[in-house]
C-alpha cells in the first residue's frame, strides 16, 4: 500500500468480507428457511441468488441467513425479511426470478412485493 | 559546570549538577556505607547499603546511582536509614560464615566494618545458607562464594575494566553466585589471573593464595611503582616483619586501580632464598663469598691496572632499565667521568 | 472476492488451542467440503474469546452463536443442523446464551454485554493471521492519520489528554512517557514492547498477540512516528509460541503491504520491528531487565534513574509499553480524546482487561472499563464462587499485589483505589479465594514465586524474600513462633523500601496486605496452632468419623502405628503419635478419615 | 610515547602494530579494550592472531618484517582515496611530496602479497584509521626488533602527521616500553652517545657543561653499543666488563656468541639480585637491592617519572645499586657523595633540561611526565601540541626492503619472539614464582595445525628447531594463532632459549637487533 486512499480502498474491500461478524441491531436480515423440504425445494440456489445479489449491489446492510423449518412446508421455498421498523414480511414459492425481483424492489427500494407474500398465497 | 544547591542533614551545600548524592556527601565529609560502589564502575546499586531519605521519594533512594537536583533534601542516617542498613546487614550475615576470628580478611572486610558501626551483632534470620565448594583451581586465589555477598564488583571489573569476562553472575536469586562459565574452573578459563577481581572484593571471598599467616592490620602499606613493564602501575607493597606478604592496587594515573597478574602476584621473588646476599668473587673458577672492600678492592684494582695499560676505550659497561633513573645516571657518570669511556648501553632494544 | 454467508469462529487462544481447537478447525473445515458449502462458509480460526472456562470456543455468525466446550464429534452437527440448515443446536449452545425467552447471540451474554471491549476489541472476531481481517475494522486507520494529518507533538498531545495510563502494572501516565521519550536527544531511538507477561494466571497480553497482533504494530509505529524512532522490538516470553508465530506472520504481512518498513503509506516515514524472545523470567517484564535482556546481558533490572527514555536500550532513548496499552492506542488516535474520557474514570480513563481466575465460575478475560465495582466483575461478569461458597478475597496485582476483603467489594476499580487499598491493578490478574483458602499459604505461595523469580541483584530481594518464605513456611508448618509475625513485618517493609526494582519492592505486598486484613490468621496459626480455612496440613489432625466401619486397614497401614481400635468397631487416632502422613485417610475405603 | 597512557580509554582509532599489548602490556591492553567498548575502532597487525586480534574490527596477519609495506600500502590508499589531513599537512610539516611519490607504488594489491593479506584489508584499515578524529598507534618491538627497525619508525610516524594525529590528544605515535625504566635509562644517558636528556657526547659545548657540572674530563667520543661491545669482547678490543642488571645470557640475539664474548674478556663485573646465566660467568658478583629495598624513581613508557620506595632491607648485605655505582665511583677517585636518592635526582635535574623541574617533593603522590623544564611546570600530557620540537613535522618516507633472513628449503619458517603473559625477560624473577611457573612451565613453539600436520607433530611433542645459527628443544603447541608459515617462541626459557638462534643482525641506525625474524626448521625427534 503506498497511500491512505489505497488502505482505503482494501478496507473497504475487506470490510465486505466479514461484515457479518459485526454486532449489528440496524439492518435488513433475509432469512431462509433450509429445512429439508426447502432445500428439497430449491432453497439453497435462492439463498445463493440472494447473496450473490447482496454482494454484487454492496448491500451493507443486508445480511442473508438461514433458518429451519418454519411450519409452512407447503409453501417452501420460502424466505422472511426483517426491516428495521417493518413488520416481518414472508415470501412464499420463491423461484431465482422472484428473489431478484424481491430483492430490487423490496430490500433496495423498500417497496414489498405484495403478490409474493405469505397473505396472498395462503 | 553548574552547580544545585541542596540539603544534606539539614545542612546547605552547593555541589556540581552531575554529582551523585554519595559524592555530596563525601565533599561533606559525610561516609555512606557502600559496598558494591566502585568509583570506576557503573553504579551497579545492588547492596542497598548506600540508601538514603529524599523527601518527595516513596522509596528510600540509592545515593550511589542519584545524581544531585536542585533543592533536594537528603537525609544520610535518619533512623529510617539505619534500620534499612541494619537489615540489610542482618540478611548478609544470615547467609556468610559466621568465620571472622579464622578469616583472613578480617580487619578489612567492609562487612565486618560496617556490622561493627551499625552494631549488628549478630544476625536473627535462620534458614538456608550458601554451600559451594571452593575454586582453588588457580596458583594465585581462592573463590569461596559462601563468603560472597554478590555485590558483583569482581564481575564488573573483569568485565567494564579486564574486558576478560572470566567470571559472571550463575544462576538467579538466592543461588545467584559468582563464577566462570559452566563451573569449570578459574584455570580453566579465560581468567587472565590479573587479581583485580580480588583486588576489590570487599570480603573474604576472593583471596590470595598466600604463603604467608598474616592479619592486614599488622601489614604496612608502601606505595610504589611496579617494576615489571613499562607501564608504571602505581601500587602498595604490604609488608610484614621485614617481608612483602602481598600487593593491593592502587590508583595510578596509567593504572586506574589496575593490575597484571605479575605486578598483583609475582612478588614472591623478593624474598626467595636465591637472592645473592654477598658479594662473590670467582677463584679457580669457583665463588666465593667475599666482604664488599674485598669485592670492592679487586674491581679497582683491575679497573686501574687495565686502564693504565690498555686505555679507557676497552671498557665498557652495561647499565639497567631494571634500575632507577638515580643509579642508571650514576652508572654513566661512573663509566664517563669515573673511568673515561662513553661506551655505556643498556638493552632498550631486547 | 468471494463472500461467505456465514463465518465459523473457533478460537485460537492458547486456553482453547490445548483443549484441541486446531483438531475442531481441521474438522469443520473437512465437513464443510463435504457438505459443498465450502464456497458459503468460511472457517476462521481468531484469538482468545475470553471465557475460556467454556472453552473450546466455536461461534457461527451472522447470528452469533455462541458454542461452547465443544468436541470433536459435536462438529458434525453443527454442520448439518447449523450451517446447512440454520438451525442453531441448542445443545452444545454456552449456557448463559440461553435464556427463556430466547437464544442470545454472543453479544448479549452477560459475560460479554457487561464488558466494554477496547483492548480486545477485535480479539474473538477476526483472523489474526490475515491482515484484511483487520484492515476491515479500521485497522491502521489511526497510523494513517496520525501520518498524514497530525505532527508528531499532536498525537503525543492525544495521547496524553486521552489520560492513558500504563496497563502493565504501575499505571504510569502513557502520554508522559512518550513526551519524555521524543524529548530525549539522540539520533537513535526505539519503540519497545514489553509482552513479557509474567504474573501467574495473567495472561491479556498473550491474547491480544495471539488474536489482534497488528493492533499492537499500529501502536508501535504510532509510537515511533510520535518519539522520533524508525526501530521498534516486541520483547516475548518464548512459551508464548502461537503468540509469537501470530506476531511473526503480522509483521511479516504488514512490511508485505507497506505498513512496516521504508515510506510507509507513502508519507516518508520509516518504521520496522523484530520480535525478541525472553526465557521466561519474571524480572525481564521489570523494563531495565527487558532492556538488559535485548541487549543480550542477563536479565537483571538497572537502577533508575536513568530511565529508559533517557537512556534505555544500547543507551538510547526507549519508550518501553505494555501490549495491553498499546492495543489502546490506535483506537484512541481514531476515535479520539472525548471517546476515550468517556469510558472510565476521571483519574483512570478507559477500560482495564483482567484474568479471573480462582474460586470463580467464568474464569477468563474480561475487559471492564474503569471503575466498576469489584463485586460486579466477580458476580455479575464472573458468575459468582462456585459450590455455594463464601467470597473471602480477592487477589489482584499477582504477586506484586494484596488481597481485598469482602467489606471493599464495592470499591470501584482503578489505579488508584487499589492502592489505597493495599494492592494494585498489575497487570491484571485477579484471583478470587473463598472460605477455604487459607490466607497465610496463600502469602506463602505468593513467596515462594518471588523467591524463585527474584534475579539476586540486589540484597533485599535476593536474601530477604528468602527469609521471608522460610518464616511463612514455618508458621505454615506449625513452627512459627509469635516474634515472627513481628520480625515478617519488619523485614516486609525493609524489603519494600529499599529493593531495587519493582519485583522486590512489591515482593513483600501479598504478606502485607494478608496481615493488615488477616492478621488474627497468622496469629491462629502461631499462637493455637491451628488453620482456620484447613488448609495447612501440618496444622490439622486426623480424625476417624462414625463412618468408620472397623476395618482395620488404616491401622495396618499406619506407620507410627498410633491408630487403634477392635475390628469392626470404629477406630481412633493418637494425635501426640501421629506424623500426619495422609496414609490412613488413603487407606480407608468409606471415607471415615477427616482432617479437622 | 608522544601522549599518555589514560588518553588511551578515549580515543576514536587504535592501531595496534607489533605489540601484544594484553599480554606485555596488560593494563594498557584492559584500557584498549575499555575504549573499544566505548565505540572505538581498533586495527591490529601482527603475524600473531593475539588476543586483541579478536576484539579488532580489522585484523592484519602479516608476514613478519612486512610493517612498513603495510605502512607505506596505508597511506598510499589514505593520498588515493583523499583522506589525508590536508590542513595538517600544510601548516605542520614538511616534504608531503617526498612521501607521495615514494607511497604511490605501494598499492594494497601488490602489498597484499607481500604481507600476505587481503588487500581490501588494507583500505579498510587505512580508512578506519584516516577516518578517526583521534587515532593513536601503538607498537612494541614488533616494529622495532628488525633490520628496517627505525625505518619502521619513521613509516609510523609519517602515517601519524598523514591523518594529522601527532600533537593530539588520544592519539599520537606510542611506542609501549617493555621495561619498568627503558625509558628512564635512555633519559638518563644509558647511551653511548647521550649524556643526560639526549645530549650528544659529541657536541663540545655539551661536553663542557658535563665537565663543568662534573668537575672532570669527559670524552667527546661516542662509545660502544651493546652488540658492538660484545662484538669488541669476542675479538679482544673490550676488556672489561661490568653488567648492571641485565642478562644477555639469556636476553641478547644469538646466545653462543654471546657467551664466547664474555668468557673472552679479561674481567667482568655482574651486579644482580639472583645470579644469573650471566652473573653465573662474572669474576665478581655484586649483590644489589631489589625494587622493594630501595628508593629512587622510574620513568614510565609515558614519561612519567614514579617513585620507587624501600619496603623491606635488602638480604643479607646486598646493597642498592646506587650505593655500589657510589661507592666504586668514590674508590676509583671520584669523591662525590650522596647522602640519598633524592640527592641524587637534584643533580640530575640540574643538568637534564626535560627533567628540570623533577624533585621528591613534587612527585610524593603522583609522578610527573616530562618534559618538565622548571619547578613551575606541570609537566607534559602529550608532546608536540601546537608545535613540534624541530618546528615541522618531517615525513621521513621509507622504502620496503626484505628482511635479511629469509627462508629457503633448509629453513622454510620465520621464526618470531616475543614474551607470554606470565612471564618477564629472562624470568629472574617470574621464574621464581611459583604460580607464574605454574601457568606457564616451560619453552613452547607455536606451530600451526596444517604445518603441525605437514610434519607430523603433535601437540605437547618435543620437537627440534634449528637456525642458521644454532639448535634448541622445546615443545610444539599446536594453534592457529599462528600462519602456516611462520612459528613463535618466547624467548624467556634459558632451557629451550629462543635467542641461541637468533641473529646478530642490526639496524645500522638504532643498533637493534633483527629478532623478530629468523629462517628456522623444525624437526620431529625420533
Amino acid at each position: 500500500m503506498k497511500s491512505i486512499e489505497e488502505l482505503r480502498k482494501v478496507k473497504e474491500e475487506s470490510l465486505k468480507r466479514i461484515n457479518l461478524r459485526k454486532d449489528r441491531e440496524e439492518g435488513t436480515r433475509i432469512v431462509v428457511s433450509m429445512d429439508t423440504c426447502g432445500i428439497a425445494a430449491g432453497a439453497r440456489s435462492i439463498l445463493m441468488s440472494l447473496l450473490d445479489e447482496v454482494n454484487k449491489r454492496d448491500l451493507k446492510d443486508v445480511t442473508v441467513t438461514q433458518t429451519g423449518c418454519i411450519g409452512a412446508c407447503n409453501l417452501e421455498p420460502v424466505f422472511e425479511v426483517y426491516k428495521p421498523g417493518e413488520e416481518k414480511v414472508t415470501y412464499v414459492h420463491m423461484t431465482l426470478e422472484k428473489a431478484k425481483q424481491v430483492m430490487e424492489e423490496h430490500i433496495i427500494n423498500g417497496k414489498i412485493v405484495q403478490e409474493y407474500t405469505i397473505g396472498s398465497n395462503q | 559546570m553548574d552547580t544545585v544547591i541542596i540539603k544534606i542533614n539539614d545542612e546547605r551545600v552547593e555541589v556540581p549538577n552531575d554529582f551523585t548524592i554519595l559524592q555530596a556527601a563525601k565533599k561533606m565529609g559525610i561516609d555512606i556505607p557502600t559496598l558494591c560502589y566502585d568509583e570506576r564502575l557503573e553504579s551497579h546499586a545492588a547492596c542497598r547499603m548506600c540508601v538514603v531519605e529524599v523527601e518527595g521519594a516513596r522509596n528510600l533512594q540509592t545515593s550511589c546511582s542519584l545524581k544531585v537536583a536542585d533543592g533536594m533534601e537528603i537525609k544520610t542516617h535518619s533512623e529510617r536509614v539505619i534500620q534499612a542498613r541494619k537489615d540489610i546487614l542482618d540478611l548478609l550475615w544470615a547467609n556468610h560464615p559466621n568465620d571472622c576470628l579464622t578469616c583472613e580478611k578480617s580487619g578489612e572486610c567492609k562487612l565486618q566494618e560496617y556490622c561493627y558501626k551499625y552494631d549488628v551483632k549478630e544476625t536473627t534470620f535462620e534458614g538456608k545458607r550458601k554451600n559451594y565448594e571452593i575454586d582453588d583451581s588457580s596458583p594465585f586465589f581462592y573463590n569461596n562464594q559462601n563468603k560472597c555477598i554478590n555485590c558483583g564488583k569482581c564481575v564488573r571489573v573483569c568485565s567494564e575494566l579486564q574486558h576478560t569476562n572470566a567470571i559472571g553472575f550463575s544462576e538467579r536469586g538466592f543461588n545467584t553466585h559468582v563464577s566462570t562459565p559452566f563451573e569449570i574452573g578459574i584455570d580453566n578459563s579465560v581468567c587472565v589471573s590479573c587479581g583485580n577481581c580480588v583486588s576489590v572484593c570487599p570480603v573474604g571471598a576472593l583471596m590470595p593464595k598466600s604463603k604467608e599467616k598474616f592479619r592486614l592490620w599488622e601489614t604496612k602499606k608502601v606505595r610504589t611503582t611496579c617494576s615489571y613493564c613499562g607501564v608504571g602501575c602505581q601500587m602498595d607493597l604490604l609488608v610484614k616483619d621485614n617481608k612483602v606478604v602481598g600487593v593491593q592496587p592502587a590508583n595510578g594515573p596509567s593504572n586506574n586501580g589496575l593490575l597484571c597478574v605479575k605486578g598483583k602476584f609475582g612478588f614472591n621473588f623478593i624474598n626467595h632464598p636465591d637472592r645473592l646476599n654477598k658479594p662473590l668473587i670467582k677463584k679457580d673458577g669457583q665463588f666465593v663469598e667475599s666482604s664488599w672492600e674485598e669485592a670492592y678492592g679487586l674491581i679497582v684494582e683491575k679497573v686501574n691496572n687495565i686502564k693504565s695499560e690498555k686505555g679507557s676505550e676497552v671498557f665498557a659497561g652495561f647499565t639497567s632499565a631494571r634500575c632507577t633513573n638515580e643509579e642508571n645516571y650514576l652508572f654513566q657518570k661512573l663509566f664517563r667521568a669515573g673511568i673515561g669511556t662513553n661506551s655505556v648501553d643498556h638493552c632498550a632494544r631486547l | 472476492m468471494n463472500i461467505y454467508r456465514s463465518h465459523v469462529l473457533i478460537c485460537g487462544g492458547t486456553g482453547c488451542t490445548s483443549s484441541k481447537s486446531d483438531k475442531l478447525q481441521k474438522e469443520f473445515q473437512n465437513l464443510i467440503q463435504k457438505k459443498d458449502l465450502d464456497k458459503e462458509v468460511k472457517v476462521v480460526r481468531t484469538g482468545c474469546f475470553g471465557l475460556c472456562e467454556a472453552g473450546p470456543i466455536v461461534i457461527v455468525y451472522p447470528e452469533g452463536s455462541f458454542y461452547s466446550q465443544i468436541k470433536l464429534e459435536d462438529v458434525e452437527e453443527i454442520v448439518e443442523e447449523h450451517l446447512l440448515k440454520g438451525v442453531v443446536v441448542k445443545r452444545l449452545l454456552y449456557k448463559g446464551a440461553i435464556s427463556e425467552e430466547a437464544i442470545k447471540s454472543i453479544y448479549e451474554v452477560d459475560f460479554y454485554k457487561k464488558q466494554e471491549r477496547i483492548a480486545l476489541k477485535n480479539c474473538g472476531v477476526i483472523s489474526p493471521e490475515d491482515i484484511y481481517e483487520y484492515i476491515a475494522f479500521d485497522g491502521y486507520m489511526g497510523l494513517a492519520k496520525a501520518l498524514t494529518e497530525m505532527s508528531p507533538e499532536e498525537v503525543i498531545k492525544v495521547v496524553t489528554e486521552s489520560g492513558l495510563r500504563g496497563r502493565g502494572g504501575a499505571g504510569f501516565p502513557t502520554g508522559l512517557k512518550w513526551n519524555f521519550a521524543a524529548k530525549a536527544t539522540g539520533n537513535e531511538k526505539y519503540v519497545l514492547c514489553n509482552a513479557d507477561e509474567g504474573d501467574p494466571g495473567a495472561f491479556m497480553d498473550r491474547s491480544i498477540l495471539e488474536g489482534d497482533p497488528h493492533s499492537v504494530i499500529e501502536a508501535m509505529s504510532l509510537a515511533g512516528y510520535a518519539i522520533g524512532s524508525n526501530q521498534g522490538y516486541v520483547y516475548v516470553r518464548a512459551e508464548y509460541p502461537i503468540a509469537v508465530q501470530r506476531l511473526q506472520i503480522a509483521i511479516n504481512q504488514a512490511r508485505e503491504k507497506g505498513l512496516l518498513g521504508k515510506n510507509i503509506l507513502g508519507t516518508g516515514f520509516d518504521f520496522d520491528m523484530e520480535i525478541r524472545l525472553g526465557a521466561g523470567a519474571f524480572v525481564c517484564g521489570e523494563e531495565t531487565a527487558l532492556i538488559a535482556s535485548i541487549e543480550g546481558e542477563r536479565g537483571m533490572p538497572r537502577n533508575k534513574p536513568p530511565f529508559p527514555a533517557n537512556k534505555g536500550l544500547w543507551q538510547k532513548p526507549s519508550l518501553i509499553n505494555n501490549v495491553e496499552t498499546y492495543a489502546n492506542i490506535p483506537q484512541i488516535m481514531l476515535k479520539g480524546v472525548d471517546w476515550f474520557k468517556s469510558i472510565g474514570t476521571e483519574k483512570s480513563s478507559g477500560t482495564k482487561v483482567f484474568a479471573l481466575g480462582g474460586k470463580i465460575e467464568n474464569t477468563g478475560l474480561v475487559e471492564i472499563p474503569m471503575g466498576t465495582p469489584l463485586r460486579k466483575v466477580i458476580y455479575d461478569i464472573g458468575g459468582g464462587i462456585p459450590n455455594g461458597k463464601e467470597f473471602k478475597a480477592v487477589q489482584t496485582g499477582g504477586p506484586s499485589g494484596g488481597c481485598i476483603t469482602a467489606d471493599h467489594l464495592d470499591t470501584p476499580i482503578d489505579f488508584d483505589s487499589l492502592v489505597a487499598l493495599g494492592s494494585m491493578m498489575g497487570s491484571g490478574g485477579m484471583i478470587v479465594m473463598d472460605e477455604d483458602n487459607c490466607m497465610v499459604d496463600i502469602a506463602r505461595f505468593f513467596l515462594d514465586f518471588t523467591v524463585e523469580e527474584s534475579c539476586g541483584k540486589c540484597n533485599p530481594c535476593r536474601e530477604g524474600t528468602q527469609r521471608m518464605l522460610e518464616i511463612l513456611e514455618r508458621i505454615t508448618e506449625g513452627k512459627g513462633e509469635v516474634e515472627d509475625i513481628d520480625k515478617l513485618e519488619r523485614l516486609a517493609k525493609t524489603i519494600k523500601d529499599t529493593s531495587l526494582c519493582g519485583l522486590g519492592q512489591t515482593a513483600p505486598n501479598p504478606v502485607l496486605s494478608t496481615l493488615k486484613y488477616f492478621r488474627h490468621e497468622y496469629e491462629a496459626h502461631v499462637i493455637d496452632k491451628t488453620c482456620p480455612a484447613g488448609q495447612c496440613k501440618a496444622l490439622l489432625d486426623y480424625f476417624i468419623t462414625d463412618k468408620c466401619k472397623g476395618c482395620t486397614k488404616c491401622a495396618r497401614v499406619c506407620p507410627s502405628s498410633c491408630i487403634t481400635g477392635k475390628v469392626k468397631e470404629i477406630h481412633s487416632i493418637n494425635n501426640k503419635l501421629c506424623i500426619k502422613c495422609g496414609a490412613c485417610m488413603e487407606a480407608c475405603p468409606f471415607d471415615a478419615i477427616i482432617l479437622k | 610515547m608522544t601522549n599518555s597512557i589514560a588518553e588511551v580509554k578515549d580515543a576514536d582509532v587504535i592501531f595496534v602494530i607489533g605489540s601484544n599489548t594484553t599480554e606485555n602490556h596488560p593494563v594498557i591492553g584492559a584500557q584498549m579494550k575499555q575504549a573499544k567498548a566505548q565505540g572505538a575502532k581498533l586495527i591490529v597487525a601482527d603475524p600473531r592472531k593475539i588476543d586483541l586480534a579478536n576484539d579488532s574490527d580489522v585484523f592484519l596477519q602479516i608476514k613478519p618484517g612486512t610493517n612498513i609495506a603495510l605502512l607505506n600500502s596505508m597511506m598510499n590508499v589514505i593520498i588515493e582515496e583523499g583522506l589525508e589531513d590536508k590542513k595538517y599537512i600544510a601548516e605542520r610539516t614538511e616534504d608531503y611530496e617526498e612521501l607521495v611519490k615514494l607511497v604511490k607504488a605501494y598499492t594494497p594489491e601488490k602489498i597484499g602479497e607481500i604481507c600476505e593479506i587481503d588487500p581490501e584489508d588494507i583500505r579498510k584499515a587505512a580508512r578506519i584509521y584516516a577516518k578517526g578524529d583521534k587515532s593513536g598507534i601503538y607498537y612494541a618491538m614488533g616494529i622495532t626488533q628488525h633490520k628496517k627497525g627505525t625505518h619502521g619508525v619513521m613509516a609510523v610516524s609519517n602515517l601519524a602527521l598523514l591523518c594529522g594525529n601527532i600533537g593530539k590528544e588520544s592519539a599520537g605515535v606510542n611506542p609501549l616500553r617493555g621495561q619498568n625504566n627503558v625509558q628512564g635509562a635512555c633519559d638518563m644517558g644509558g647511551l653511548p652517545a647521550d649524556y643526560p636528556g639526549y645530549q650528544k657526547v659529541f657536541k663540545p659545548e655539551i661536553q663542557e657543561k658535563f665537565e663543568k657540572t662534573w668537575n672532570t674530563k669527559l670524552s667527546p667520543k661516542v662509545g660502544l653499543t651493546i652488540p658492538e661491545v660484545i662484538h669488541g669482547a669476542e675479538e679482544g678490543s673490550v676488556n672489561f666488563l661490568y653488567i648492571m642488571g641485565e642478562n644477555p645470557m639469556i636476553s641478547d640475539p644469538d646466545i653462543n656468541h654471546v657467551k664466547k664474548a664474555l668468557d673472552n674478556v679479561d674481567f667482568l663485573v655482574v651486579q644482580d639480585i639472583f645470579l644469573t646465566e650471566t652473573a653465573e660467568r662474572a669474576d665478581v658478583v655484586l649483590p644489589a637491592a631489589s625494587f622493594a629495598e630501595k628508593e629512587g624513581t622510574f620513568t614510565n613508557s609515558e614519561r612519567r617519572i614514579q617513585r620507587v620506595r624501600k619496603a623491606v632491607e635488602a638480604p643479607g648485605e646486598a646493597k642498592p645499586d646506587w650505593v655500589i655505582l657510589m661507592d666504586i665511583m668514590n674508590r676509583l677517585g671520584y669523591d662525590k657523595k650522596y647522602s640519598s636518592p633524592s640527592e641524587i635526582m637534584d643533580e640530575i635535574a640540574s643538568v637534564t633540561p626535560q627533567y628540570g623541574g623533577i624533585s621528591y617533593d613534587r612527585i610524593s603522590k603522583i609522578g610527573l611526565q616530562w618534559p618538565c623544564p622548571s619547578k613551575s611546570h606541570p609537566g607534559t600530557k602529550y608532546l608536540h601540541k601546537g608545535v613540534f620540537a624541530r618546528g615541522k613535522g618531517l615525513f621521513m618516507p621509507q622504502e620496503y626492503v626484505g628482511s635479511v633472513e629469509s627462508v629457503d628449503s633448509e629453513y622454510p619458517y620465520i621464526m618470531t619472539t616475543g614474551r607470554v603473559l606470565y612471564h618477564y625477560h629472562s624470568r629472574s624473577m617470574t621464574g621464581r614464582v611459583e604460580g607464574l611457573n605454574k601457568k606457564a612451565p616451560v619453552s613452547f613453539i607455536e606451530i600451526n595445525p596444517a604445518t603441525a600436520n605437514r610434519l607430523n607433530i603433535e601437540d605437547g611433542e618435543k620437537v627440534k628447531v634449528t637456525s642458521r645459527r644454532g639448535t634448541i628443544t622445546t615443545m610444539a603447541k599446536i594453534t592457529d594463532i599462528i600462519g602456516e608459515d611462520t612459528v613463535f617462541i618466547p624467548f624467556h626459557y634459558a632451557d629451550g632459549a629462543a635467542n641461541v638462534l637468533t641473529g646478530t643482525e642490526l639496524d645500522p641506525i638504532a643498533k637493534i637487533p633483527e629478532l623478530k625474524v629468523t629462517a628456522v626448521r623444525i624437526e620431529k625427534i625420533l
